[in-house]
């Protein structure tokens, strides 16, 4: 058999990099990431020029809701049957998938997070252009599931990124991912642009 | 409007003004410029909206049709939510081509519709040479896809950046042959005139050969599939625009849709008569004509797979370059053996011609296998 | 069928061969000694009669007192099997020549266990931890981790 | 005349629209050529086989759905037949002929899938592989038939099935059956032999079938190259003896064969599954008398099974207690990727992509 030579770069060094990163993110990311939602309650009082161009920009918002690919595990083939013939995302102009997170406005984290990936995710929601979305999907991504107690599973997306609209199952099924969108949606549509969110 | 003098050449650049039209010179100017961006403007939300449905139809799904009736609102949304989308630079990028490459990208484009006729005499600017602007003019869109390739600083967008200098550079030489050939036959550079001279018979019917070359070559021009290699996502993530978000995303994404638009518009008037046809309006038929282009293309995407970037430029030097020269070779000693009006017999012999010379071509080149020692 | 080989009568062949390479060989498989791994995996392979040319898999059982490595050799040629067994007493630093030069199926499984049961091997071209990262504190498998 | 050219490491993934979940690739390029790359995986390593350790033998089950999770009722199987081997359970024969069924129905589930992502990376824009979907869907409608669930079925028990098929299954299996002839053929007229699909897979990341068996490659991978080597007929589990189908093998083991051999193996599992339902036992036990809290003898087993994407095999220890000592997984797509580095160098990135897509992996299965 031939011998394949050494890797031309030295990876050692990238490796330890990038391990010192995803301990030091494991270390820092404890808490779970509060729900900033609380404004949803509040009375919104603006007058009605800015309202009205705020229901324009809302609408436009929760009409066009590009994904972000961030697909880690099982619950992607539930988001692809959504996105597939019978289901059909494409209908609310979901079907362009931007694999460039510069580009997308939501984040379905589809699956486990692990430690190892959590920089990654927490880098992918970091590269994506306000304003953004996050549905946490299936079990796992919101509490870590049946692989809660493993060694290397993060507890839900919530520790590494802010969360807005939870959809259970394991995997959920796509009318369950539908419906999560469309509460993603009545979000969206209460949310001002004048409105300064309190962190 | 005067009629076409094939030949004589004596026009100055900026024909005169056809006399029903309204206002003096720079008004005349004004007006028609912001109609032709408006127009632009709308027509690709409009051909995005097509694009998205048949697209889906073709995937056997519905495509967007909660947003507005029918949908038809959709393209309108995609518009506004992206140009309020937050605008980021990457901090290694280069700031000034970041910013200015979008707009180099964009400009020619719109600019190309100003010679393109939506009637008879309806055009911006009857230039003499107007095709020869088209191409002139449709090419510098690809710098400023390599000045987003290039300032981005990232990897993806350089490879894009790269892939698409390399497919520009083949692809304009059969490009322009296969135009030539309609020019020799029309006798003519401007765009007005090459469709009045399709009167009685479209370009098409006498030019196959040159219409499936041109087809082929624009579409690697403007990267639709199967060539649309330098924003390939499943390889190169996003491609040049990987780094570019909001409102110059937005854009690169009308680039995109705006150079399939004039595509569409340039083979319309070069090969299938442009404005003309029986009964109905001459813009109709235009508009038509156009998004049948179009929809050829949305064909194509749905069901093609991507070529490698050596197989494009093996495919544009080895095949369409070569069947270019026959065909312009082919074209000229027509013109020279009947003067003036070519009989009938042309177009079954174009046909053979084209047929023969395909399938030689087909047997003898095969897209390479392209595999480097390493 | 695949047939399992008796390892009975196999270790008295290897035996012969290599003196002292079997530790214990019962019917269902053969417990080699470590330092002479490479030898009988290498015959075993290479010997036209049995042609051990597909490596199933390795894997590694803690039994607290040692670590137990377990290969699944298959001929594809004549459809049979066996099993081969490696233990190391050495819970501190446990030691085993890599079967690499042989198999190169055995490339990512023994980086595996190296990363999540602790066992090095000898002369593996890239002993890095492949599921887990570096700095990732013990070895996940192992009996006593948490 | 060569131009200097340096070298750049291009990191592609782990969340990259074509590594199938979040495989990452660190390649080093020179230009368009990919000069080395190295395989970078555990982006969603859950630690099953730690997990099993703390689960009754029955309570592992659900996990296993989650290895390979496009074909999970392959992996029960192969799990449930490991635990079955070690505590010495006899399966009845209808709950065999069920397994059957499900097995190969699963195998076209998963071929479809395999084959739309393939031609996916291809670069045809989503049409084939949402051609593929809807009919993944009726297979999948099937499964929900029986077991409740879309995704991970939790269907296969030790000692047989869950429960019995409801009443609508058969006609239902039988009508899809009747039908999906005749959408494989419709596959093939899409794309089979489209020029430039043919230009872009022929001749591309070709393994010879010694690499291939030296780096334990299995399943399609290693038929593609032309060696016929099925454990179906190798070594037949279940009832495989009793049917008639061929094992479909590639000429040179390049791309299109594995696309191709997944695509008659399509039709061969048509063939296996129409044979099993003529011989089913209508009646009969699904299951066998296992006690709720089994605890087989101390020892070991290994079962292996020709899942969609190769053997997959289950290593199961005992220590006679009601949880597993220890379960090993034979990850069926790790080691298919052996021998990815050797076959990428050289070409170009756009062919890293095609020969990765074409191995078929599932980074639930590689990671575990």
């Amino acid at each position: 058999m031939e011998v394949v030579p050494d890797y031309i770069y030295p990876d050692r060094e990238i490796d330890r990099a990038e391990g010192q990163v995803i301990n030091d993110l494991k270390a820092n990311s404890q808490p779970v990431i509060p729900d900033s939602d609380a404004w949803l309650d509040a009375e919104l009082k603006q007058n009605i020029l800015l309202t009205s161009v705020d229901t324009m920009i809302d609408w436009a918002q929760r009409s066009s809701l590009w994904t972000a690919i961030c697909f880690p595990a099982c619950c992607a083939f539930e988001f692809i049957a959504a996105n597939g013939p019978r289901f059909d995302l494409s209908r609310f102009g979901m079907e362009i998938l931007r694999a460039s997170p510069r580009q997308a406005d939501l984040m379905i984290t589809a699956g486990t997070l692990t430690w190892k990936m959590a920089p990654n995710v927490k880098r992918i929601y970091e590269q994506m252009a306000e304003p953004k979305w996050v549905i946490a999907m299936g079990a796992c991504a919101i509490s870590g599931g049946i692989f809660a107690s493993g060694y290397n599973v993060v507890p839900g997306y919530n520790h590494i990124i802010p969360v807005d609209v939870y959809v259970p199952g394991c995997p959920p099924r796509p009318e369950g991912l539908i419906y999560g969108i469309q509460m993603l949606q009545k979000k969206i549509a209460k949310k001002s642009l004048f409105h300064k969110e309190k962190a | 409007m005067m009629m076409p003098d094939f030949g004589t050449g004596a026009r100055i650049a900026l024909a005169p003004l056809p006399p029903d039209w309204p206002g003096g010179f720079w008004w005349h100017w004004l007006f028609f410029t912001v109609l032709v961006l408006a127009f632009v403007l709308s027509m690709v939300m409009g051909v995005i909206y097509i694009e998205r449905r048949v697209l889906a139809r073709m995937q056997s799904r519905l495509g967007p049709n909660r947003t507005g009736p029918f949908g038809l609102l959709q393209a309108v949304a995609d518009a506004v939510k992206v140009l309020i989308k937050e605008n980021i630079v990457p901090a290694a990028a280069d700031k000034v081509v970041h910013w200015l490459a979008p707009v180099v990208a964009f400009a020619p484009v719109v600019m190309v519709f100003a010679v393109v006729p939506f009637a008879n005499g309806a055009l911006l600017a009857d230039l003499n040479i107007g095709i020869l602007y088209v191409v002139a003019v449709s090419s510098i869109a690809s710098v400023g896809i390599f000045m987003a390739g290039w300032g981005s600083s990232n990897k993806y967008a350089l490879l894009g950046g790269m892939r698409d200098v390399a497919s520009i550079v083949s692809y304009e030489i059969p490009l322009v042959l296969a135009i030539l050939g309609v020019v020799l036959v029309a006798g003519s550079l401007s765009l007005n005139d090459i469709v009045q001279a399709q009167q009685n018979i479209p370009f098409i019917l006498v030019q196959p050969l040159g219409f499936l070359l041109f087809f082929t070559a624009a579409c690697a021009e403007i990267n639709r599939s199967p060539f649309d290699l330098l924003e390939a996502d499943s390889e190169l993530t996003a491609g040049f625009h990987t780094e570019y978000s909001g409102m110059k995303f937005a854009m690169f994404y009308l680039v995109e849709y705006a150079e399939a638009l004039a595509v569409s518009a340039v083979v319309a008037t070069l090969f299938l008569g442009g404005w003309q046809g029986p009964v109905l309006p001459p813009w109709l038929w235009f508009l038509g004509k156009v998004f049948f282009v179009f929809l050829v293309m949305v064909w194509v995407r749905a069901t093609m797979p991507r070529v490698r970037i050596d197989q494009l430029m093996a495919f544009a030097w080895k095949c369409l370059f070569p069947l270019a020269l026959l065909n312009l070779l082919l074209t000229a000693a027509e013109v020279a053996l009947w003067p003036g009006a070519m009989p009938l017999i042309v177009i079954p012999i174009n046909f053979a011609i084209a047929g023969l010379l395909i399938i030689i071509w087909s047997k003898f080149f095969k897209l390479g296998w392209g595999r480097v020692e390493v | 069928m695949t047939i399992a080989l008796s390892g009975t009568e196999l270790g008295k062949r290897l035996a012969e061969k290599f003196p002292g390479s079997i530790v214990e060989s019962i019917p269902d498989c053969l417990l080699v000694n470590p330092s002479l791994l490479p030898e009988v995996a290498g015959f075993l392979k290479d010997i036209p009669d049995l042609d051990f040319n597909y490596l199933n898999y390795i894997t590694s059982v803690d039994y607290y007192e040692y670590f137990e490595v377990i290969y699944r050799l298959t001929s594809t040629k004549y459809n049979h099997s066996i099993v081969l067994k490696a233990r190391c007493y050495d819970r501190e630093n446990p030691v085993l020549p890599s079967v690499t030069e042989l198999w190169q199926g055995a490339n990512f499984q023994e980086r595996e266990i190296y990363d999540l049961m602790g066992i090095r091997f000898e002369g593996h071209p890239n002993l890095k931890r492949l599921l887990l990262w570096d700095g990732f504190a013990g070895h996940p498998l192992r009996k006593d981790y948490l | 005349m060569a131009i200097k050219t340096e070298p750049f490491v291009l990191n592609i993934g782990p969340v990259h629209p074509s590594t199938h979940g979040v495989f990452r690739m660190r390649a080093t390029l020179d230009g368009e050529v990919v000069l080395d790359i190295e395989p970078v995986i555990g982006y969603l390593h859950r630690g099953i086989e730690k997990l099993a350790e703390q689960r009754t033998f029955t309570g592992f089950i659900p996990l296993t759905d989650r290895l390979d999770y496009i074909s999970s009722m392959s992996n029960n199987m192969a799990y449930c037949m490991a635990v079955e081997k070690l505590a010495g359970v006899k399966v009845p024969e209808r709950a065999q002929y069920l397994r059957v069924i499900i097995a190969e129905m699963q195998r076209i589930a998963n071929h479809l899938i395999a084959n739309g992502s393939f031609l996916n990376d291809c670069g045809a824009y989503f049409t084939p592989f949402l051609y593929m979907f809807r009919e993944r869907e009726k297979v999948v409608d099937l499964f929900e038939m029986l077991s409740g669930q879309r995704l991970t079925y939790n269907f296969m028990r030790i000692g047989g099935l869950s429960q019995d098929i409801p009443d609508e299954f058969l006609p239902a299996l039988r009508r899809f059956l009747d039908k999906m002839p005749a959408f494989i053929d419709e596959y093939d007229r899409l794309l089979k032999e489209n020029e430039v699909l043919l230009a872009r897979t022929r001749g591309v990341g070709i393994i010879t079938a010694e690499k291939a068996l030296n780096c334990s490659i299995s399943g399609p991978v290693l038929r593609s190259t032309g060696y016929s080597w099925d454990l179906r007929k190798a070594d037949p589990y279940l009832l495989y003896d009793r049917f008639n189908f061929d094992v479909p093998v590639g000429m040179q083991g390049d791309c299109y064969d594995r696309f191709r051999v997944r695509m008659e193996e399509m039709r061969q599992s048509v063939r296996i599954i129409e044979q099993a339902l003529k011989d089913l036992p209508l009646k009969g036990a699904v299951r066998a008398d296992v006690p709720q809290r089994l605890h087989p003898p101390k020892g070991e087993a290994y079962a292996h099974i020709e899942s969609p994407k190769g053997e997959l095999g289950f290593h199961v220890v005992s220590d006679n207690s009601i949880a597993p000592y220890r379960v090993h997984i034979r990850p069926t797509s790790l080691l298919n990727l052996t021998a990815l580095r050797e076959m990428v160098r050289g070409w170009k990135v756009a062919d890293l992509i095609v020969i990765f897509g074409s191995i078929d992996i599932c980074l639930g299965e590689v990671d575990r």
